[in-house]
């Protein structure tokens, strides 16, 4: 199966790594990504403050892009892996599905540039394809070095779940979880899967320019807590958080007087892992908290080496 | 302005700040004439679709636990409810609480009585921006304005590019504290400075434009989206 | 099969109609609740160019003595011969107006009513449309009118027992007062003993009196009574028949025990070869621990032990020594025991089937289920009852005593996402249990709450008691119970979220115990005694009363009465008041001997009956009979509830029904769309 | 209807309700006064299950544009499974109104329960502008006319194969 693909703003900065992994875990589970042409911002949530129904126009161009490149498919899977596009993507589609006055005003900006929405485009998170499409079982029998009881602190974040829970619960998610599973780690039990790392999603962060404390704080009771229950790696499925939570770790250890040194990544890279892929298809490198040594892994596990 | 750590039963006894002037508030007249209340901008805010259900809400500050960032806010989000209810325009417009709100939507999911509080914060934004009422030196709205202007000129966002804008514009001592992290970043592959663009940026702001077009037989909506893009515009002519 | 000619003419009226059909039109001004919008003067105009109307007047209030007097005068003078009362709902009034028919010296069914308050009036916008529309609903009313009859007055006798469903407190003061008044009241409860919720509890609000000194002498009288019959461990599983003369089907489900031996001694639970209670008891919210053989509390009544066949060793294996048989002196175990079922024939019924708790679980945020030391009201109940798991102390799951324990208020109630409505004992179980708690372990007790809803005799003084205790209390809804902690004094506790909304800054509460206020819901099978005892339900699942202010206990099934919190949540004194009301309904109706039946009954033109025998098979209440000697169906007009399912099924025209006739309903379809 | 809709047309429309649900839906409409299109006349029948389909024919002869008719939810019926054969007979008369050329918009069935008088207003409301967009029946009598005798002749040969 092959879905259209939005990889938002942050594919192209801070998030390229979650985008890099992604591509080749579902490459790799026999999936394929089409990115959009010429796609263009989602709006994030920095438009919606400015005008909304501006914000909605920009994810619907998207997703008439999407459908214009799928013709005659009913619905377009569309995965957006940012939490921020996946939430502004799924709003423009809700706010299209309702043809009121905001679907009428966009339909109409549509056409102006020679564009159509049908309402065939379906917004998809990786997380969503990844269990209910691919499914823990496919992904379970891929794996060919397991995590041996890797103890993953499965952070979902806002945006996925909130505020349209459409293949998870919103308060006890449990897809990263399940997924977790089936690569052999271990989720951890935690509260603070889906609190607010006190990013705000626009590309950039700009809380923590504002209001460097609270979005310090926050994050830092995520690392805290994941530290304290002993998890091994938070694992992110959005690009802000995971830049929160490792970007700033050495800040908040001074802040708050104590040595965190938690690792963070993209529950694709574990994924990746899991599935035979080298640490540098994966984006891995790039990664500013990432002390998880695979090699080690796989001498102690003596797991079959790829080839 | 808050705390940065969970206080212990030590430091709330032995603060250093103890007999300091900057403990008490400066008080002036707290009272509300009826006149001073605005009943239309009370109207405004709840037109977004579902905000008429902001009437039906029964004060119980489940938004306010349920935030993430409330510990940050001067009102809390209740209070900002009730103070749109009520018609405290200027008090509400000058609360830097809907800036500091993340859009974690927490409080939308868990509000009993299904109140948009998130929607309802930004159309506070909206209010705030088209009328020019917002704090100069927070980087939200700056970055809210800096943001819709590159997306108006590129239709993509560079983060390096936002971020070093919004600084300079904002705190630019700020900079200082960032630029290791930044070089990092930069040299691992995730910081790029070369500008992202779309391949039809003029499509897509005519396509923007169009947007206002057929509301412009609604006088009230054309009008407020109008200020708005020319106040984007403003902005961009100011960053570059 | 006939249709009236396209003209309008009808049928030659019926024999019974001895002279031509005078017709009076009343149109009502109802203050100005039809004056206001509709044009009177015009309609009073309009009737009187009407076909076969003889008067047409209008007055304020029609169902005022005056009005009522200005039809019965018309009819004494002979202007009138029939009646169209234009005004409210029949199902208003109907009655009244059938009364001054009457009262006048006509036959009452010679009466036909125009909505034009309920259907008009109040819901059309335009004042000229709603003239129009009024005018076509009496042109139909005219019409329909002029082919009534008189009908035949029957009466039902009203059998004089009463059956009381569930053996809470409502249904235990229901059975109670009607067995007194000398009635044998049959009590059906579902679980091994009555008693219900309260008796799982330890005191009771705002008196503070306990729960068990109060309830068991009740209990006590119930077996006792010799007027009541009453079935445990039994339900109901069929009702048949009509207002007065029920027949219910009862299913007793077997303890394995005979009732009518055993004494209670327990002796046999002592015996069990299970020397340890391993089996979860549900009678104390899974808190402690049963044996397979148990009675759920030293006061059960009866005081008959039951035997648990999914837990026994001699059901689960066909193994054991069975020394619990051989402790018992009276013999009373009979391990073969098999469902069994009566019938009795009831005038009357009382549904008092209760409520069940909201379940905790299904809001995530407060970690019910989670953090084992989250509790909900129930289980602290039990908690704090001397007879409970843990004889009244208050100790947690992992053994430890709270020093701090918050009470949250409003869950699963006033929240669109579970239950809109407030279920209104809440918060004054809360104070209760607050006291208690304080009262028993010292703890600091918080209490967060949305609203205090302290309405009631002495439940404010009470809410002002907790005050003066020290009692804390937050007025804020809490968003989430935790144990990430965030501070050295958090660790390894429960923090509360919650803001506190009159001082306008979040608080975070760490506590050693959550006690979850849960909310009152409809019993989970409420929709299939509902369907059972054909009543209705409001959204929320709980019985529609008949009316919520005038008729708060019965139901639209006549005979049929509520009592308790299966109408909606309530109190004890609530419900108490509420069994007391409906046993005066029942008696009422039971002392009357006799109720008037449906006067729209079916019947079938045997000249004009092919014996197709179409609508024998139809009829739901099986009223309809096959003559297979004259060929002909015959309707039982007693059994016939008169909905007319045969008469729109005849295809020969034979089957009709009173009032509802085809020529009256055709009339009427005439009349409303002759005048647009 | 392809022609232009006619701006003064008012349909009339007939609507049997049951006594026990539909009706007192309509009544408590009325109570929370909810205004609605006043083009529907409610002719009360004790159970949807005594609609004769004459009197859906009979409605249209004499001049109905719709005709509505409102029951019980099923399973709700307080004659257990009356609106269930007011279904039935709706499904069976369905073909032979379209044989006649009378639109399926002008027939509908509806269950409305005693609680649901806002379903009361959004029906009739709906109903109305259906049928104001399918415009006035053009079988509408002369009494002895051509359609008329088709009419009849269509009730008349009606024998319902009611298999219970």
């Amino acid at each position: 199966m092959t879905y259209a693909f939005f990889p938002g703003c942050s594919a192209l900065g801070t998030g390229r790594s979650y985008v890099e992994s992604l591509v080749a875990v579902l490459e790799k589970l026999g999936s394929g990504l089409n990115e959009l042409e010429d796609w263009n911002c989602c709006g994030a949530t920095a438009w919606p403050s400015v005008d909304d129904v501006k914000a909605v126009a920009l994810s619907a161009r998207n997703l008439a892009l999407a459908e214009e490149a799928n013709p005659g498919t009913d619905p377009v899977d569309v995965v957006a892996p940012c939490a921020g596009c996946y939430r502004a993507l799924l709003k423009a589609e809700r706010a299209l599905e309702e043809r009121g006055e905001v679907s009428e005003r966009v339909d109409f900006a549509l056409q102006t540039v020679g564009l159509r929405s049908e309402r065939r485009a379906r917004t998809r998170h990786p997380l969503d394809v990844l269990v209910n499409e691919i499914g823990v079982t496919r992904i379970g029998a891929a794996v060919t070095r397991p995590l041996d009881g890797l103890k993953v602190a499965c952070y979902y974040g806002c945006l996925v779940v909130r505020p349209y829970a459409t293949f998870d619960d919103t308060r006890d998610p449990t897809s990263m979880d399940r997924l977790v599973r089936a690569i052999g780690g271990e989720p951890i039990d935690w509260s603070m899967k889906t609190r607010c790392c006190g990013g705000s999603c626009y590309c950039g962060g700009p809380l923590i320019g504002a209001m460097p404390e609270a979005t310090l704080q926050l994050s830092h009771e995520l690392v805290k807590e994941a530290k304290k229950l002993g998890a091994d790696v938070i694992a992110t499925v959005c690009p802000l958080c995971a830049f929160n939570l490792e970007g700033f770790q050495d800040r908040m250890s001074r802040e708050f007087g104590e040595t965190l040194e938690v690792n963070v990544g993209f529950i694709t890279q574990l994924l990746g892992l899991a599935l035979g892929l080298d640490e540098r298809t994966l984006g891995i490198h790039r990664m500013l908290r990432w002390n998880l040594p695979e090699s080690r892994r796989a001498a102690q596990g003596g797991v079959h080496a790829p080839a | 302005m808050a705390q940065t750590t969970a206080p212990t039963s030590e430091t709330r006894k032995n603060g250093s700040t103890r007999g300091s002037w900057k403990k008490w508030r400066r008080v002036t007249d707290q009272s509300r004439f009826e006149q001073q209340l605005d009943p239309g901008f009370t109207q405004e805010i709840t037109s977004i679709p579902n905000g008429e259900r902001l009437h039906e809400c029964i004060q119980c500050g489940t938004c306010s636990a349920a935030c993430a960032v409330s510990a940050f806010m001067d009102y809390t989000p209740r209070r900002l409810i009730a103070m749109t209810r009520a018609g405290c325009r200027d008090d509400v417009l000058h609360s830097l609480s809907p800036w500091v709100c993340t859009s974690c939507y927490a409080c939308t999911v868990e509000c009993p009585k299904q109140v948009p509080v998130t929607e309802i914060m930004h159309a506070l934004k909206r209010t705030a921006l088209r009328e020019g009422e917002y704090p100069r030196r927070f980087t939200t709205p700056i970055m809210a304005r800096e943001f819709v202007g590159m997306i108006e000129r590129h239709g993509r966002s560079t983060e390096s590019w936002i971020s070093l804008k919004l600084y300079l514009k904002t705190n630019p001592f700020q900079l200082l504290k960032y630029y290791r992290l930044a070089l990092r970043l930069a040299r691992l592959g995730r910081l790029g400075f070369g500008r992202e663009s779309i391949r039809r940026p003029a499509e897509l702001r005519r396509m923007l434009e169009a947007v206002e077009t057929p509301a412009s037989r609604v006088p009230a909506r054309g009008t407020s989206t109008g200020s708005v893009g020319s106040l984007a515009v403003a902005a961009t002519g100011g960053g570059s | 099969m006939h249709l009236p000619d396209g003209d309008g003419e009808v049928k030659s009226p019926p024999e019974s109609m001895a002279t031509a059909p005078k017709v009076g039109v009343y149109v009502c001004h109802c203050g100005l609740n039809i004056a206001g919008k509709v044009d009177v003067e015009r309609l009073v105009e309009f009737a009187s160019t009407l076909p076969d109307v003889a008067v047409a007047r209008d007055y304020r209030f029609m169902c005022s003595d005056p009005g009522q007097e200005l039809i019965q005068q018309d009819i004494r003078d002979g202007l009138v011969n029939r009646v169209v009362v234009a005004s409210c709902s029949p199902l208003m009034h109907e009655a009244t107006f059938r009364g001054a028919t009457a009262a006048g010296g006509l036959s009452p069914f010679l009466f036909q009513m125009a909505s034009i308050r309920e259907h008009v009036s109040w819901v059309t916008a335009d004042g000229e449309e709603a003239t129009e529309k009024a005018e076509a609903l009496i042109a139909g009313a005219v019409r329909r009118v002029a082919l009534h009859e008189d009908l035949e007055r029957r009466q039902a006798p009203v059998l004089p027992d009463v059956l009381v469903v569930g053996g809470g407190i409502a249904g235990i003061h229901a059975a109670l007062t009607m067995a007194e008044a000398g009635k044998r009241v049959y009590l059906v409860e579902r679980e091994s003993t009555i008693g219900g919720h309260m008796a799982k509890f330890d005191k009771t609000f705002p008196t503070l009196d306990c729960s068990a000194c109060i309830l068991t002498p009740k209990m006590s009288a119930v077996r006792s009574n010799p007027n009541i019959t009453l079935w445990t461990y039994s339900d109901v599983v069929g009702v048949e028949g009509f207002t007065g003369n029920f027949t219910v089907r009862v299913r007793h489900r077997p303890r394995y025990v005979r009732e009518d031996l055993c004494t209670g001694c327990l002796a046999c639970i002592d015996a069990c070869i299970n020397k340890k209670a391993k089996v979860r008891d549900e009678w104390n919210e899974g808190l402690g621990k049963r044996k397979p053989i148990y009675i759920p509390f030293p006061q059960a009544t009866p005081p008959v032990v039951v035997v648990d066949p999914d837990e026994c060793i001699w059901f689960k294996t066909g193994k054991c020594p069975r020394t619990c048989v051989d402790a018992c002196e009276r013999d009373a175990f009979d391990f073969e025991q098999r469902e069994e079922f009566d019938e009795v024939k009831v005038g009357a019924i009382v549904l008092a089937t209760g409520f069940k708790t909201f379940d905790a679980s299904r809001i995530f945020e407060y970690g019910y289920g989670r953090y084992p030391n989250v509790y909900t009201s129930p289980e602290v109940e039990r908690l704090l009852n001397a007879a409970g798991p843990t004889q009244g102390e208050i100790e947690m799951r992992d053994g430890g005593r709270p020093k701090t324990v918050g009470i949250i208020h409003c869950v699963g109630s006033r929240d669109v996402k579970y239950n809109s409505y407030c279920s209104r004992v809440c918060c004054m179980y809360s104070l209760k249990l607050a006291h208690l708690i304080r009262e028993r372990s010292g703890a600091e007790v918080y209490n967060f709450y949305i609203d205090m809803r302290a309405p009631g005799k002495g439940y404010e003084e009470f809410y002002w008691k907790l005050l003066q205790e020290g009692t804390h209390f937050i007025r804020g809804r809490v968003a989430e119970v935790t144990d990430e902690a965030m501070s050295k004094e958090e660790e390894g506790r429960l923090v509360i979220r919650a803001e506190d909304t009159l001082i306008g800054f979040v608080r975070r509460v760490p506590v050693d115990m959550v006690v979850l206020a849960v909310g009152l819901e409809p019993q989970s099978d409420a929709e299939q005694v509902r369907r059972l005892f054909n009543i209705s339900c409001g959204g929320e699942g709980f019985f529609t009363e008949r009316h919520p202010k005038l008729a708060p206990v019965s139901t639209f099934t006549d005979g049929i009465f509520l009592a308790g919190a299966c109408q909606g949540p309530k109190d004890i004194p609530d419900s108490v008041a509420q069994a007391g009301a409906a046993a005066a309904e029942v008696l009422a109706m039971v002392d009357r001997g006799a109720v008037e039946l449906e006067a729209s009954t079916a019947f079938v033109d045997a000249a004009a009956c092919s014996g197709c025998r179409t609508c024998v098979a139809l009829c739901p209440f099986g009223a309809i009979t096959y003559d297979a000697e004259r060929k002909v169906a015959a309707v039982n007009e007693v059994v016939c509830k008169g909905c007319g399912i045969c008469v729109g099924a005849c295809p020969s025209g034979a089957a009709q029904q009173h009032l509802f006739t085809d020529q009256q309903i055709l009339s009427e379809i005439e009349g409303v769309l002759q005048y647009v | 209807m392809s022609e232009a809709v006619d701006e003064t047309f008012e349909p009339r429309i007939v609507a049997f309700f049951c006594n026990w649900c539909t009706y007192t839906a309509a009544d408590l409409a009325g109570i929370c006064r909810m205004t609605y299109a006043p083009n529907v006349r409610v002719v009360r029948l004790m159970c949807s299950g005594r609609v004769d389909p004459q009197f859906v024919l009979a409605a249209f002869r004499d001049g109905a544009d719709g005709v509505l008719i409102g029951g019980c939810h099923p399973g709700d019926c307080h004659y257990q499974q009356g609106n269930f054969h007011a279904l039935r007979r709706v499904a069976l008369l369905r073909p032979m109104l379209r044989d006649m050329g009378i639109e399926e918009g002008r027939l509908r069935i509806e269950w409305i329960s005693a609680a649901e008088g806002d379903k009361v207003q959004r029906v009739c409301n709906e109903m109305t502008e259906q049928v104001r967009m399918l415009g006035p029946l053009r079988l509408a009598p002369a009494p002895g006319s051509q359609n008329d005798a088709v009419l009849v002749e269509v009730t008349e040969g009606l024998v319902e194969q009611e298999v219970p």
